[in-house]
């Protein structure tokens, strides 16, 4: 029976998924032909850079790609191809789109997942120390870092970390993809800003149960502070803070456009900035795409995880019987 | 203590950006090459750009512009983000499900596709620009104002005023937004630090607002070439940034849910 | 010292395969060939082809392949395979497209013969171009699209990974020339300028192109490190709208010119006083550029002068107005890709502003330029235009300033000269009789009436690590001459 | 100079387990309680009585360390021979759990929601008993049993019963061993049989060398506890001594009044003088409800209708609230169905929480959350000062936030709450079980006269038969199917 539930559970996202891509495919592909300017120029700028494109290089690009059918011609064949997993290639390089984006994705998740993984212990232990003791020298600390990390544009941090880390002391590459310890440093310019709103977040999140009498009587009963946090307080940490974790798995992704373009990190925020600009419909179908397939699983995960951590969200409704 | 000092950081950058331009009396905008990137000094006490222009008078400037805009397109994402979550929240099942479907699909169409549109809709205006940062933004405080209002939803306090005839506005303001101001009020300070650096990668990838509009975001992103020459560039545009953030998260951040 | 492949950095990211898209990359890489090379000086040298010769008619070229040349798979070079390849060249924007060709024929294995409907002196200019790279058959799919860099040069490719990352490797089968000393070199696109500088000032870079003037300054204080430079053909210039009642005026073209101080920016934005136009051409471009021509001023008297001759006077509010009111408005559309032209564009605003002249920026997209031309909606554009995309600038400039202007060109504007002049200077080649005086002639009315306003003049600038030596500089921005380089002891 | 003359008791045996010198608690400048001292041997138990408000919570509170903020202890607090300031609470922490414990007044807020009861105690077992996971679980599910619990080990605390929610934190509370326990009326709300287990337990406790100081309303409770007495007026002890003795001749004319308002003493209900007009408020027919497969009741047909008066009785966790929360609507019955009479107004029905403490925002002035009802129905502000008069509510309390006032304060301030609304319908969850035996007696006096002026239908549940039988003419007691 619970067995069948979930079955069902996954069907409805399931469907709920491939109305998403084909909404937000769609949309892509809509609002692309609203915007202003030319597309064929715009593809043979993103094509040729600013020096070869002119109009008869749009026009090539017009007649090569058949930009001037209308919308509407456009859009069913987009959607038979994508009910086939084709996502077609990309009108700048001319590349199949899902092979672009599988090398793209892979290498952005590399860095967001390193960057998860530096950002999750940090900002949480950090804020757990800071909402402890409140106004103590680690609450000063991680507020002061938290607003110093959250308003320095990330650039300036990646340059300041290229500095002092890989020039200083030469013991990173500055840029470029050579092994595992290229992934370092913009990892770490990510990871900060999360870290930075983590400890933030986890701090207010533990205030608010640290009030509680659910608190008081965890400690009353005889538990030392660090039991009572970890067997009681982590899962009233846990509810407010997954919810606003799930969303920054777009900021990891969106945020990784500076990143990437300054490690020279070729990754899925940069190509569709990229995209974006060459107005690279079939890239940006593809990169929304693949983005909100991340998201919603992303979000799926913290959804799981929030409900496991509270039961009041699994009862049963009045009337539901075992 | 820690909401007046808040409020008075808040206050004197306001009171920058609104009379500061004035006080200052030199135009931003006014150049000289002949006295490019000059670091702090008399004549210009934050020094000068690389077009030899005040950088006090533009910070001035900027700060009104941004923090504008800036805290258009918070409100702007919190108001709706806010009160959507709620509704998902009290409402559950049906309403809830298609609302989260909405933010899922808010968040898959990739931010800057959703700005630019906006920006490409009323060129130029500022507002479309922060209605395209609010589409981006509301989702964090939908998701988190509907978790945190879940279990308030439930207690038995919600249920009494319930039956005591309350309406939803009421159970707003004495039940659900005094439990989410803490996680709100760091929601929204660094929400106005999004978007004022989001505004900043805009112009960045020149969507944004035009030269010679001074704006905080941009003003860093222009000084980076300079970063080793003239750091004090970047150092006063993320300064007045921090201080407005600092603000905001003293004024708005620390309100004990209980006694 | 070949421990660690030779690290070059540079801001140009590989946008696809097509040679029109980054062959240019290749071509530096030297990954791939093109029939025709050019030394530093723009003169043409044998590349894939060891000699060329034209028919008396002047429209026949025969192109006699260098024997025994192989490509990186082991096929050889033969006449068809150059075919092959040439043939997305003639679509736009390849350059041959602008080339009045008939047919191109393989004749037999090692002869390329090309036929013209008229002459056409700048041909062989024209497959310098890495938009005619020559790639091997198997580097294309089925439908004509390239699907590898199959090249004929003295690197070949070990990795490739775009848009980012090139690696390759002496291919051993090359004999063009001796083979090159630096066995293994790697090639990142890395698109900020600071990365760049960072990169060489950690010793990761070995060449960092695309230097910042910013980073520049810092850079030259390393010891260890050497900056070296070089003027290329390429101007940053105000494209205008003749079309427009107030810029159909010579006298405002000419006024706007003397309203912009292209010291001030050339030391302020450059850092470099020497990039200040003087005229169009920069002196990079060898005879095109006419030293006895009066530079470019910086005189805002005159210009008030001038504009008031043609009928523009301050209002009260300090605006410049015609004779019904009207204030002077403008329209500046630029892109970012060149990080200087925001700033240029600023400060031209303020430095009109001035003289009432309201200028209104938009920083959007390099293809809305050609855009503006087309559908007339343009007023000004500020650009930068490489004129020696090829080595002989005549083919850029009769696209630019022929009848009808071009989309980077003229605009509502028209000289019969100048385009007669172009045209005889194209058939003919540059020895031909004239050549020096037409060129001379173009260059003056240009200068003269100004249907674009140059501003400044552009600089290669390059930071050298400390382990490489005899690295050459070619303005053409054809080849990184890594050949030419050694380790040092 | 303390006058310890209580130390020369009969039971006075054993070691002193816990001494207070001199603890006072303040507001700013207002004084909360004044000097006051006692010692605790081992054995003995201490029983406070008085009038709610008195101090007696905040006693505790400050004894164990834990006044909310804003609030000033003063004085010395020695425990097992460990001396510390009142204001340091930091210095007993310690002790929490393996020598001193209390159960708080609100166990259902100490309660964690997101876990279940089990593992709650458990925890206990496993890091102050030292206790292998497993045996600690074992340990922890037989305790439950022993507090009639078994069945909900496996619950989360927001589907227990209000008085099974206290037993669970009773429990939980005694579970570190600790000799010296503090209690905040243990038996509110319970039915007699498990408000005698939870004596014997205490007596037990002190049978094994620990030492009790109990809070509590019911007389009959402290007549079991026997020990020493301790009364509390206005933050000032005005009579101490053995409790038999207090209890049989009380010397303070408040002990007196106290002793005589025992609900044992009321008259019965008198039955209503004319029978229910018109259709009743609301009628339950065949009414069934069952929780997790177990059926609360089945088959209830019940109708109450304008000026009647019916009280609920039964052992805890049989499913009063549950009946209550049908009948107006908040709970749907799993059989059956409830009727309300046409033309009710939306919030005709009330209810009185089983914990007042839950039923108001936490961050709202009691000024502004009333102030708030009064708007909303456009009510007369007088009204509500004669009701707060007659319950003996101080206006200046209003200023604070719930939780900033006494349980029996604040109960008090949620009947005058909804009596003010002027309900058709009012279903009254244990309305004064955190009142002392006199304030009981003027509320339920208000209540009852409320009722038959306002002509509403009052649906009592309440624990204790003397009220039962004083307030209602019927009493209904829902049981389970067989
Ligand atoms: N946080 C607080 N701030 C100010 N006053 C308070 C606070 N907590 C309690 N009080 C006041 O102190 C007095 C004593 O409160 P306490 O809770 O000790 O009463 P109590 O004797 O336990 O009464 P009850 O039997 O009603 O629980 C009350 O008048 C109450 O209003
Ligand atoms: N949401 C729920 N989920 C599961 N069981 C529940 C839930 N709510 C109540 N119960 C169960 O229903 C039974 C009756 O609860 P109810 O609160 O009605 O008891 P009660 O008679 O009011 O007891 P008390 O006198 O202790 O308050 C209890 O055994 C309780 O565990
Ligand atoms: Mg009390
Ligand atoms: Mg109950």
């Amino acid at each position: 029976m619970a067995r069948m539930r979930a079955f069902e559970l996954l069907l409805r996202r399931l469907m709920q998924a491939l109305a998403l891509a084909l909404g937000v495919g769609t949309l892509c592909l809509l609002m692309m032909r609203a915007l202003p300017g030319d597309m064929a120029l715009r593809v043979a700028a993103g094509r040729y850079g600013f020096d070869l494109v002119d109009n008869a290089a749009a026009d090539a690009v017009r007649a090569e790609l058949g930009l001037d059918r209308s919308f509407w011609q456009v859009l069913p064949g987009w959607w038979l191809d994508l009910l086939q997993l084709d996502l077609g290639r990309s009108l700048v390089t001319g590349a199949p789109v899902l092979e672009e984006l599988a090398h793209q994705l892979g290498a952005t998740l590399q860095l967001s997942g390193v960057a998860l993984v530096l950002a999750l212990p940090v900002g949480l232990l950090l804020g757990l120390r800071a909402g402890l003791r409140p106004g103590g020298p680690v609450d000063r600390l991680t507020l002061a870092l938290a607003v110093l990390l959250r308003v320095m544009p990330s650039f300036l941090l990646a340059v300041l970390l290229m500095l002092v880390v890989a020039v200083g002391t030469g013991a990173l590459p500055v840029a470029g993809d050579q092994g595992p310890a290229s992934l370092l440093l913009p990892a770490t310019t990510l990871a900060a800003g999360l870290a930075a709103g983590l400890a933030r977040i986890t701090r207010q999140a533990l205030r608010g149960f640290l009030a509680s009498e659910a608190w008081e009587f965890a400690r009353m009963k005889g538990l030392t502070e660090g039991q009572a946090l970890r067997h009681h307080g982590l899962r009233h940490v846990a509810l407010p803070v997954l919810a606003w974790l799930g969303v920054q798995a777009v900021f990891l992704v969106e945020g990784a456009v500076v990143v990437e373009s300054l490690f020279a990190w070729p990754g899925i925020g940069h190509a569709l900035v990229h995209a974006v600009f060459a107005r690279d419909v079939p890239m940006i179908q593809g990169t929304a795409l693949c983005m909100g397939m991340m998201f919603v699983s992303f979000n799926l995960l913290t959804d799981a995880a929030s409900v496991a951590a509270d039961p009041r969200r699994r009862a049963p409704q009045a009337g539901e019987g075992a | 203590m820690k909401r007046s000092a808040g409020a008075l950081l808040l206050a004197l950058v306001a009171l920058f950006g609104l009379a500061g331009p004035a006080l200052i009396g030199i135009d931003g905008a006014l150049q000289d090459l002949s006295a490019s990137l000059q670091p702090p000094g008399a004549a210009h006490p934050l020094g000068t750009d690389l077009l030899g222009r005040s950088v006090l008078a533009r910070l001035a400037e900027a700060t009104r512009l941004s923090l504008g805009v800036a805290l258009l397109a918070t409100l702007a994402a919190a108001v709706p983000g806010v009160l959507l979550g709620l509704l998902a929240a009290w409402q559950g099942g049906r309403v809830e499900r298609a609302l989260v479907l909405l933010a899922d699909a808010a968040m898959s169409i990739p931010g800057l596709l959703l700005v630019v549109l906006c920006a490409a809709i009323l060129p130029g205006r500022k507002e479309m620009l922060a209605l395209g940062l609010a589409l981006v933004m509301w989702v964090e405080h939908f998701r988190v104002s509907r978790s945190v209002s879940r279990p308030v939803l439930a207690g038995d306090a919600v249920q009494a005023a319930r039956l005591l005839g309350f309406g939803p506005l009421h159970l707003l303001r004495r039940h659900l937004l005094p439990a989410l101001a803490p996680q709100l009020g760091t929601l929204l300070a660094f929400g106005v630090a999004q978007a004022v650096l989001g505004l900043a990668a805009l112009g960045f990838i020149s969507v944004g607002m035009q030269p010679p509009a001074p704006e905080l975001g941009l003003m860093m992103t222009e000084a980076l070439p300079h970063w080793h020459e003239a750091p004090w560039l970047i150092a006063a545009p993320v300064a007045v940034l921090m201080l407005t953030v600092l603000g905001m998260m003293l004024l708005l951040g620390d309100e004990e849910v209980r006694a | 010292a070949d421990a660690r492949p030779l690290q070059i950095v540079g801001p140009w990211e590989i946008t696809g395969l097509q040679p029109a898209q980054s062959g240019f990359v290749f071509s530096r890489l030297q990954v791939a060939e093109t029939l025709v090379g050019a030394d530093e000086r723009g003169a043409l040298r044998p590349a894939l082809a060891q000699r060329w010769q034209v028919s008396a008619d002047g429209l026949t070229w025969r192109f006699e392949l260098r024997p025994g040349a192989r490509f990186h798979d082991g096929s050889p070079v033969t006449a068809a395979a150059v075919l092959r390849s040439l043939q997305p060249a003639r679509v736009a924007p390849g350059l041959l497209s602008s080339a009045p060709i008939v047919a191109m024929e393989a004749e037999g294995d090692t002869v390329l013969r090309i036929r013209l409907k008229a002459r056409h002196a700048a041909l062989p200019a024209l497959l310098a171009h890495p938009s005619t790279l020559v790639l091997a058959p198997a580097a294309f799919d089925a439908a004509g699209r390239v699907q590898s860099i199959l090249g004929s040069g003295p690197y070949r490719i070990t990795r490739l990974q775009p848009p980012q990352q090139v690696e390759t490797a002496v291919f051993e089968g090359w004999n063009g020339g001796p083979p090159p000393q630096i066995r293994r070199v790697a090639h990142l696109a890395a698109g900020r300028a600071e990365t760049r500088a960072l990169m060489i000032e950690s010793g990761q870079a070995d060449l960092a192109y695309g230097l910042d003037p910013a980073s520049l300054q810092r850079l030259r204080q390393r010891p260890a490190l050497r900056v070296q430079t070089v003027m290329l053909p390429r101007t940053v210039y105000l494209k205008l709208n003749a079309g427009l009642p107030a810029l159909a005026d010579v006298r405002v073209r000419r006024a706007l010119s003397l309203l912009i101080d292209r010291a001030g920016i050339a030391r302020a934005l450059l850092r470099d006083p020497g990039l200040a136009a003087t005229q169009l051409l920069p002196p990079s471009l060898g005879e095109w550029h006419d030293p006895a021509l009066a530079p470019l001023r910086h005189d805002p008297a005159a210009a008030q002068q001038l504009l008031a001759q043609a009928g523009w006077r301050r209002g009260a509010d300090g605006r410049l107005q015609d004779g019904r009111g009207q204030a002077l408005t403008l329209q500046l559309r630029t892109f970012p890709d060149r990080p200087e032209l925001p700033p240029l564009a600023t400060a031209l605003q303020a430095q009109w502003r001035q003289a009432g002249i309201a200028l209104e920026v938009s920083v959007g997209n390099a293809g809305d330029i050609p855009l503006g031309h087309r559908d007339g909606r343009l007023q000004i554009g500020l650009g930068a235009r490489n004129y020696a995309s090829t080595p002989d600038p005549v083919g850029t400039l009769r696209q630019d300033f022929g009848p009808g202007g071009g989309d980077w060109g003229a605009m509502g504007w028209q000289n019969a000269d100048v385009g007669v002049a172009l045209d005889t200077l194209a058939r003919l080649g540059p020895e031909a009789p004239r050549a020096a005086e037409l060129r001379r002639r173009v260059v003056a009315v240009l200068h003269d009436e100004l249907p674009v306003i140059p501003i400044s003049w552009y600089r290669q600038q390059l930071a050298v690590g400390a382990r490489v030596d005899g690295v050459i500089l070619d303005p053409l921005e054809l080849s990184y001459r890594l050949d030419a380089m050694r380790w040092r002891a | 100079m303390n006058t310890p003359s209580h130390t020369t008791s009969s039971e006075a045996s054993g070691e002193v387990l816990l001494r207070v010198e001199d603890l006072t608690v303040r507001a700013g400048a207002r004084v909360l309680l004044r000097p006051l001292s006692l010692a605790l041997h081992a054995g003995e138990a201490l029983v406070l009585l008085g009038e709610s408000g008195a101090g007696k919570s905040l006693l505790a509170q400050a004894i164990m360390g834990t006044l909310p903020s804003g609030l000033q202890a003063g004085g010395q607090v020695v425990i097992e021979g460990r001396a510390s300031a009142a204001d340091r609470p930091a210095q007993r922490q310690p002790l929490w759990g393996r020598r001193l414990a209390m159960l708080p007044q609100e166990p259902a807020q100490a309660l964690d929601p997101l876990m279940r009861l089990q593992p709650q105690l458990a925890l206990v077992h496993h890091h102050l008993r030292g206790a292998a996971p497993a045996e600690a679980a074992a340990r922890a599910g037989a305790a439950l049993t022993e507090a009639g619990l078994g069945a909900a080990a496996r619950q989360f605390p927001w589907q227990v019963s209000g008085g099974m929610a206290q037993r669970a934190a009773a429990a939980i509370a005694l579970a570190g061993g600790a000799r010296l326990l503090l209690v905040d009326e243990p038996t509110k709300g319970l039915d007699a049989h498990w408000r005698d287990r939870c004596v014997a337990l205490l007596q037990q406790l002190r049978r094994e060398g620990g030492a009790v100081l109990v809070i509590t309303h019911d007389l009959q409770v402290a007549r079991a506890l026997g020990g020493r007495l301790m009364v509390l007026r206005e933050g000032e002890c005005v009579e101490q001594g053995d409790t038999a003795r207090v209890l049989a001749a009380p010397a303070h004319a408040f002990t007196r009044a106290l002793i005589a308002a025992d609900p044992s003493g009321w008259p019965d209900a008198e039955l209503p003088t004319r029978a229910p007009a018109g259709e009743p408020v609301v009628r339950a027919e065949a009414l069934g409800k069952q929780f997790c497969g177990r059926w609360l009741f089945d088959r209830l047909d019940l109708a109450i209708g304008r000026g009647e008066r019916l009280a609920v009785q039964g052992p805890s966790g049989c499913g009063k609230s549950t009946l209550g929360n049908l009948l107006l609507g908040l709970l749907a019955p799993d059989r059956g169905r409830v009727r309300r009479a046409a033309g009710l107004s939306p919030w005709a029905l009330q209810k009185l929480y089983q914990d007042p403490l839950g039923s108001f925002a936490p961050t709202v002035a009691l000024a502004d959350a009333l102030g708030d009802v009064g708007r909303r129905h456009r009510l007369d502000a007088a009204a509500l000062r004669r009701l707060l008069e007659a319950l003996q509510i101080d206006e200046g309390l209003l200023a604070r936030r719930p939780a900033q006032v006494s349980g029996g304060e604040l109960q008090r301030l949620a009947l005058a709450r909804v009596l003010w609304t002027g309900p058709a319908l009012l279903f009254a969850d244990e309305p004064t079980s955190r009142l002392d035996p006199l304030t009981q007696q003027q509320a339920l006096a208000l209540l009852a006269r409320e009722t038959a002026r306002l002509d509403f239908a009052l649906l009592l549940v309440t624990h204790d038969a003397d009220v039962a039988r004083a307030m209602a003419p019927h009493t209904l007691h829902p049981s389970a199917p067989v």
